[in-house]
């Protein structure tokens, strides 16, 4: 009896220990972003989120800005410090990639979601991806779909008052 | 006897399992499919072994319920036999689904992405109704078995045995169902619960004669009924046949031919003579099971055609069950041979012992239990139809009230009981809301995708310039073309201040070539079109700041 | 704890960890077989079409049975949300030439994987279109429709347009709604493609699909959604799908094809079919399908 | 569906229970009683209908469920039991049956259920069955059968 106990408790946590070691990892991964903090950029300067993540409220992605993005402001020495220097010295490489960074989409193949259209109806940035005025917060560990189709029912965000929006199969998924 | 038998079982079953793990990996392709038949062996087995699970509650909860006396080890063999081949039952739709991990789909229950399985669906109903009748099974079991040494739960058998005997028939009536609500010509028939019933009653009456003549006894009446079940379904063949044009004549021949010698005396009075004709009917009704499910079955092959992998799945089945059952029936052999009460060989009136309740006070409290668990989990599953599309009619919410009912009212009538009986039932209670709520919050999470997010196109004519100005301009500019504050209290290159005059002075063509290729410390790289539409902007801007 | 005890748990635990932990793709994860040529890729689709052509007289269980159906209108019965748009296909069988360019066009659009040849020579090929009678026959999007109602997961489900969708994800892989179709529009594909190298995504706006879930005509629901979404963001206006062509019906080199709006009366579809004969598989008819076929004037 | 054949087969539902449960204990006799008028019922449904529609594919086995609905009003003992049972026995037969039609979408005939199962459960409450409640009985039936 006890042993059958104890195999039931090992059993369980030997799930939660496979799923812990095995599983995917849940959060995109964020690599190559040394240089940049969402705060310097966001609270501190009042850029829009569009500014640099083109397309952001109005094409289906937020894009990832390019090298000459970048450059579009730090061609000029805005600041000064050891952090200024190492980025003004990558981007004199002429070896730097055009695109630096390696983002992996959260959002699986066979779904759709389309940034535009939620700009569209009034659903800022924050609402999803927590403020952008905190560093490198991304909010995607939240995104599951069952954040979508409650938002979608009107179940959350009811201060906000956002349209219930379409809740069949085959509006978000191909 | 029992051992051999257990051993021979175990022989069958080896082979078979390797048959089990191909199809498994291999997927639906492995056995006997083509591209217009999607259902193959699996099902057929499926629908075999669940009809024979049936017989055996039928035996002994049914025929305890209209008075009809049996002895107890008949009942004890068939209660036996029906969790054994429900076991063996409950692999091939596992087997058959095409993605197994996501097997948790199918349950009505509200899985961590919000979503519901399609109630209106006969597969559901399927998998509810064996789920429950296999969790009853178990627990009628049990009950007979305790209430050796447990009185009070021997009171309970009886009216455990009224909410079984409508169960058994729903069951098996939704599983003819999957094959009724198609459109497939083969399966045409709003008869089919009652075909199935039959099939299924007359396939368990062969194998309970068979495991009786393995034990050395026989039952006149088992036998007579079996024969009378025969002379049924040949009728409903025959009405299938004016129906649709189709005849099985191998399954005519061993599942109905063969029985009508059960009229010979000497063949009738020899064992093996019983044997045969019992696992004739066994082969001829699974016949006739393959050719349903596998509609182009005959007309395909003349006679019988199994791949390999199919023929190795069907002795899987059978020496699972060989296995399992005999196997029980050696430990109950050393253990419980001597009981009088469990296995004896008549039934005795002995229960006067225990008070005489009148069956429907019994039943009243835990069917009104059930009867509210079933409008709860219905009204709590239509208001979670998650999706607009979907809409769920009368019709698919019918063939799950009973058994619901039946669950809940099996709980209440003997949970309590067995609970403080068996130390062991709620370890094994917890385990299956344990997995329950792993499935709850199952699913795993879908593979990421690739997307690349690189180079953004907004030089798109359709694309509104209030949101190109926002990517572009508005770091500096301002997203209203008043300048962003933050950015120039900062630093120092301080941008144009587009007021309207300015832009007067400056002229379209001039402020357009400013944009496109950019003066001083502003670099743009628009084309033409994007800038003029930009300048236009610019102009709305200024108009609304002033 | 006893020793023997103790060792037994481990044990447990142990082997019930590794159980767990071997995921399928960690045991059976085999090296991808890219195919690095597109165009060679293509071919070989091109010669699978090839052979479906010449196959499908024997590997036709069902004859096509034309009878006269009305034109399609609204949804019937009606879908909860309101919608202005059922999309279809009318196929004119008096242009039709039963060339096949349809289908090659389709397998590009909709990245549908090749079969291998045991698969091909029991007839179980993954084509989204098939033709039957020299007739291109593919899912009729019936506004009754019977695949969608015994689907135990809810993986095939309607749109309010009038789409009969497929979520592969969610497909569990029963095969109900492959046998409950009367004309066979549903393909199971039982083999890994993308394992067996059999499988190129020509068209990265459509997933590939996992193993052993059904597939179907989706009405190139990725071109209706990219021009719904576009309509929605930067038209702003109401969406009726005027525009979009289905791979099949780009393709046509004939132009038998023809998709549109059946509720919108100045669409090309209705355009089309108005005047003529309409006719509908005999096994469809009575489920009101959305694609159907033009013969004769009336 | 001729409403002609159809109060024909119900008479003859009635004339042929009359043959039903007349040999007590003896369950070859009865079953092959049985069966015959199944075997019958079949071939009256085979003549007199046209076989591709599809209600007539459980008309036989309604047949035989009204059958059994008369018969049980001549048991001797038992009768409620039994009168209930072959209730059930037509109520299930109409209820999957229309179940399976329904999903090939043919409407239910939702007041015949419920007729019946109403039948059902009021008979639960008798206690002794009189001359004229079996007269009731057989009429609201036969109603049934007709209207319905």
């Amino acid at each position: 009896m006890k042993y059958f106990v104890v195999i039931i408790v090992a059993l369980f946590s030997a799930f939660i220990m496979a799923d812990l070691f095995f599983a995917p990892p849940a959060a995109p991964l964020r690599q190559g972003s040394r240089f940049f903090r969402h705060q310097l950029h966001g609270e501190n300067i009042g850029l829009e989120c569009a500014a640099c993540h083109q397309g952001a409220e109005v094409l289906d992605h937020a894009y990832m800005p390019s090298k000459s993005d970048c450059l579009a402001c730090h061609r000029l020495p805005l600041t000064e410090g050891p952090m200024a220097e190492s980025l003004d010295s990558a981007f004199a490489d002429d070896t730097y990639p055009f695109y630096n960074w390696n983002v992996k989409s959260k959002l699986p193949e066979h779904v759709v979601f389309h940034h535009g259209v939620h700009a569209k109806a009034k659903v800022s940035c924050e609402d999803c991806h927590g403020s952008r005025y905190k560093d490198d917060l991304y909010g995607g560990e939240k995104f599951t779909m069952k954040f979508c189709t409650d938002c979608h029912q009107g179940k959350t965000f009811s201060t906000k008052n956002f349209r219930t929006a379409a809740v069949y199969c085959g509006a978000c998924h191909r | 006897m029992f051992k051999k038998l257990f051993w021979i079982g175990l022989v069958l079953l080896v082979p078979g399992a390797t048959s089990l793990l191909y199809s498994l990996y291999f997927g639906p392709g492995a056995w006997t499919t083509d591209g217009f038949t999607f259902w193959g062996t699996p099902i057929s087995l499926f629908v075999f072994w669940i009809g024979l699970s049936h017989a055996g509650t039928l035996i002994s909860a049914v025929l305890l319920c209209l008075d009809i006396k049996l002895d107890r080890r008949t009942s004890m063999l068939a209660e036996l036999s029906t969790l054994c081949s429900l076991l063996v039952a409950a692999i091939f739709p596992l087997i058959h689904l095409g993605v197994v991990p996501n097997f948790y789909m199918i349950m009505p229950l509200l899985d961590g992405r919000g979503n519901f399985s399609n109630l209106g669906s006969p597969l559901v109903w399927d998998f509810c109704c064996i789920a429950i009748y296999g969790i009853l099974s178990f627990l009628f079991f049990t009950i007979h078995i305790l209430g050796d040494t447990h009185r009070h739960l021997r009171r309970m058998y009886k009216p455990f045995a009224w909410i079984l005997f409508p169960l058994v028939l729903w069951v098996h009536t939704v599983v003819s169902l999957d094959f009724a609500t198609t459109f497939v010509p083969h399966w045409r028939g709003s008869f089919f619960p009652i075909y199935f019933i039959v099939g299924a009653l007359y396939s368990g009456l062969a194998l309970i004669n068979l495991l009786l003549t393995v034990e050395g006894y026989r039952i006149r009446l088992l036998e007579k009924l079996m024969l009378v079940g025969s002379w049924f379904l040949l009728v409903i063949w025959f009405w299938n046949f004016v129906l649709k044009g189709e005849w099985y004549s191998s399954a005519f021949i061993f599942g109905v031919l063969f029985v009508q010698f059960l009229l010979v005396m000497n063949i009738r009075e020899s064992r093996w003579g019983r044997g045969l004709i019992s696992f004739s009917v066994l082969v001829g009704l699974f016949l006739e099971r393959y050719f349903l499910v596998v509609p182009y079955g005959e007309t395909f092959v003349a006679g019988v055609s199994f791949g390999i992998v199919d023929l190795l799945m069907i002795l899987f089945s059978i020496g699972l069950f060989m296995s399992v059952f005999f196997g029980l029936r050696y430990r109950m052999a050393t253990n419980l041979e001597h009981n009088e009460v469990l296995m004896g060989d008549v039934d005795v009136k002995k229960d006067s012992d225990v008070p005489v309740v009148p069956i429907y006070q019994v039943l009243r409290f835990p069917f009104l239990c059930g009867i509210l668990f079933a409008m709860v989990f219905l009204v709590w599953a239509y208001s979670l139809l998650p999706y607009e599309t979907f809409d769920l009619p009368l019709t698919g919410i019918i063939p799950l009230s009973y058994p619901l009912i039946a669950f809940m009212a099996a709980l209440t009538l003997c949970g309590k009981a067995i609970l403080s009986i068996n130390k062991m039932v709620p370890v094994v209670f917890l385990a299956l809301l344990l997995i329950l709520f792993g499935i709850f919050y199952g699913g795993g999470s879908s593979q990421l995708s690739n997307y690349k997010l690189e180079s953004a196109n907004l030089e798109n004519h359709e694309i509104p310039v209030e949101w190109v100005w926002k990517a572009k301009c508005a770091s500096c500019h301002g997203v209203n073309g008043g300048l962003n504050q933050k950015f120039i209290r900062e630093f120092y290159p301080v941008p144009q201040n587009l007021t309207l005059e300015r832009l007067d002075s400056l002229g379209v063509d001039s402020l357009i070539n400013v944009v496109t290729y950019g003066r001083g410390n502003m670099q743009q790289t628009v084309d033409k079109q994007t800038a003029r539409r930009l300048v236009q902007w610019m102009y709305k801007l200024a108009k609304e700041l002033k | 704890m006893e020793r023997r005890c103790f060792l037994k748990i481990m044990g447990t635990l142990t082997a019930s960890f590794m159980l767990f932990g071997c995921r399928l793709e960690g045991i059976f994860k085999s090296a991808e077989k890219q195919v690095s040529n597109s165009i060679d890729f293509a071919n070989r689709v091109a010669k699978e079409v090839k052979q479906a052509l010449s196959k499908s007289g024997e590997s036709s269980l069902f004859s096509l049975n034309l009878v006269k159906v009305t034109m399609p209108g609204e949804m019937n019965p009606p879908m909860p949300v309101l919608s202005r748009n059922r999309f279809g296909m009318a196929i004119d069988l008096d242009l039709c030439n039963g060339c096949g360019e349809c289908i090659y066009a389709c397998n590009l659009e909709n990245n549908i994987p090749l079969v291998t040849q045991e698969e091909s020579a029991k007839g179980r090929f993954l084509h989204w279109i098939s033709m039957v009678d020299g007739v291109p026959v593919m899912c009729g999007h019936c506004s009754f429709a019977p695949c969608e109602k015994v689907c135990p997961t809810g993986a095939a489900t309607h749109t309010p347009d009038g789409l009969s969708t497929m979520v592969y994800k969610r497909c569990a892989g029963s095969r109900f709604c492959g046998a409950n179709c009367p004309i066979n529009a549903r393909k199971f594909n039982y083999n890994n493609a993308q394992e067996l190298g059999l499988s190129y995504q020509f068209n990265p706006k459509v997933p590939l699909r996992t193993a052993k879930v059904m597939e179907k005509c989706s009405l190139c629901i990725q071109r209706l959604q990219d021009d719904r979404l576009r309509h929605k963001t930067v038209l702003d206006s109401e969406w009726d799908g005027r525009g979009v062509k289905t791979a099949c019906a780009a393709a046509c080199p004939k132009k038998a094809i023809t998709f549109g709006n059946w509720l919108n009366p100045e669409s090309e579809l209705v355009k089309v079919a108005r005047g003529r004969e309409i006719y509908a598989p005999k096994a469809l008819a009575h489920l009101d399908p959305s694609v159907v076929y033009l013969k004769g004037k009336r | 569906m001729n409403p002609l054949f159809n109060s024909l087969a119900c008479l003859l539902a009635l004339a042929m229970s009359a043959f039903l449960w007349r040999y007590s204990n003896k369950l070859i006799k009865n079953s092959l009683f049985v069966i015959g008028n199944f075997l019958f019922f079949c071939l009256y449904s085979a003549l007199a209908f046209d076989l591709a529609s599809p209600m007539v594919e459980n008309y036989p086995f309604r047949m035989l469920a009204l059958c059994f609905c008369f018969s049980t009003t001549s048991l001797n003992h038992k009768r409620r039991r039994y009168l209930v049972m072959a209730q059930c026995f037509w109520l299930w037969v109409e209820l999957f049956g229309g179940i399976s039609l329904f999903y090939r979408g043919i409407d239910i005939s939702w007041t015949r259920i419920a007729a019946i199962g109403v039948g059902c459960v009021c008979s639960t409450f008798l206690s002794n069955i009189s001359k004229e409640m079996e007269f009731c009985l057989m009429v609201y039936w036969i109603a049934i059968w007709i209207m319905f």
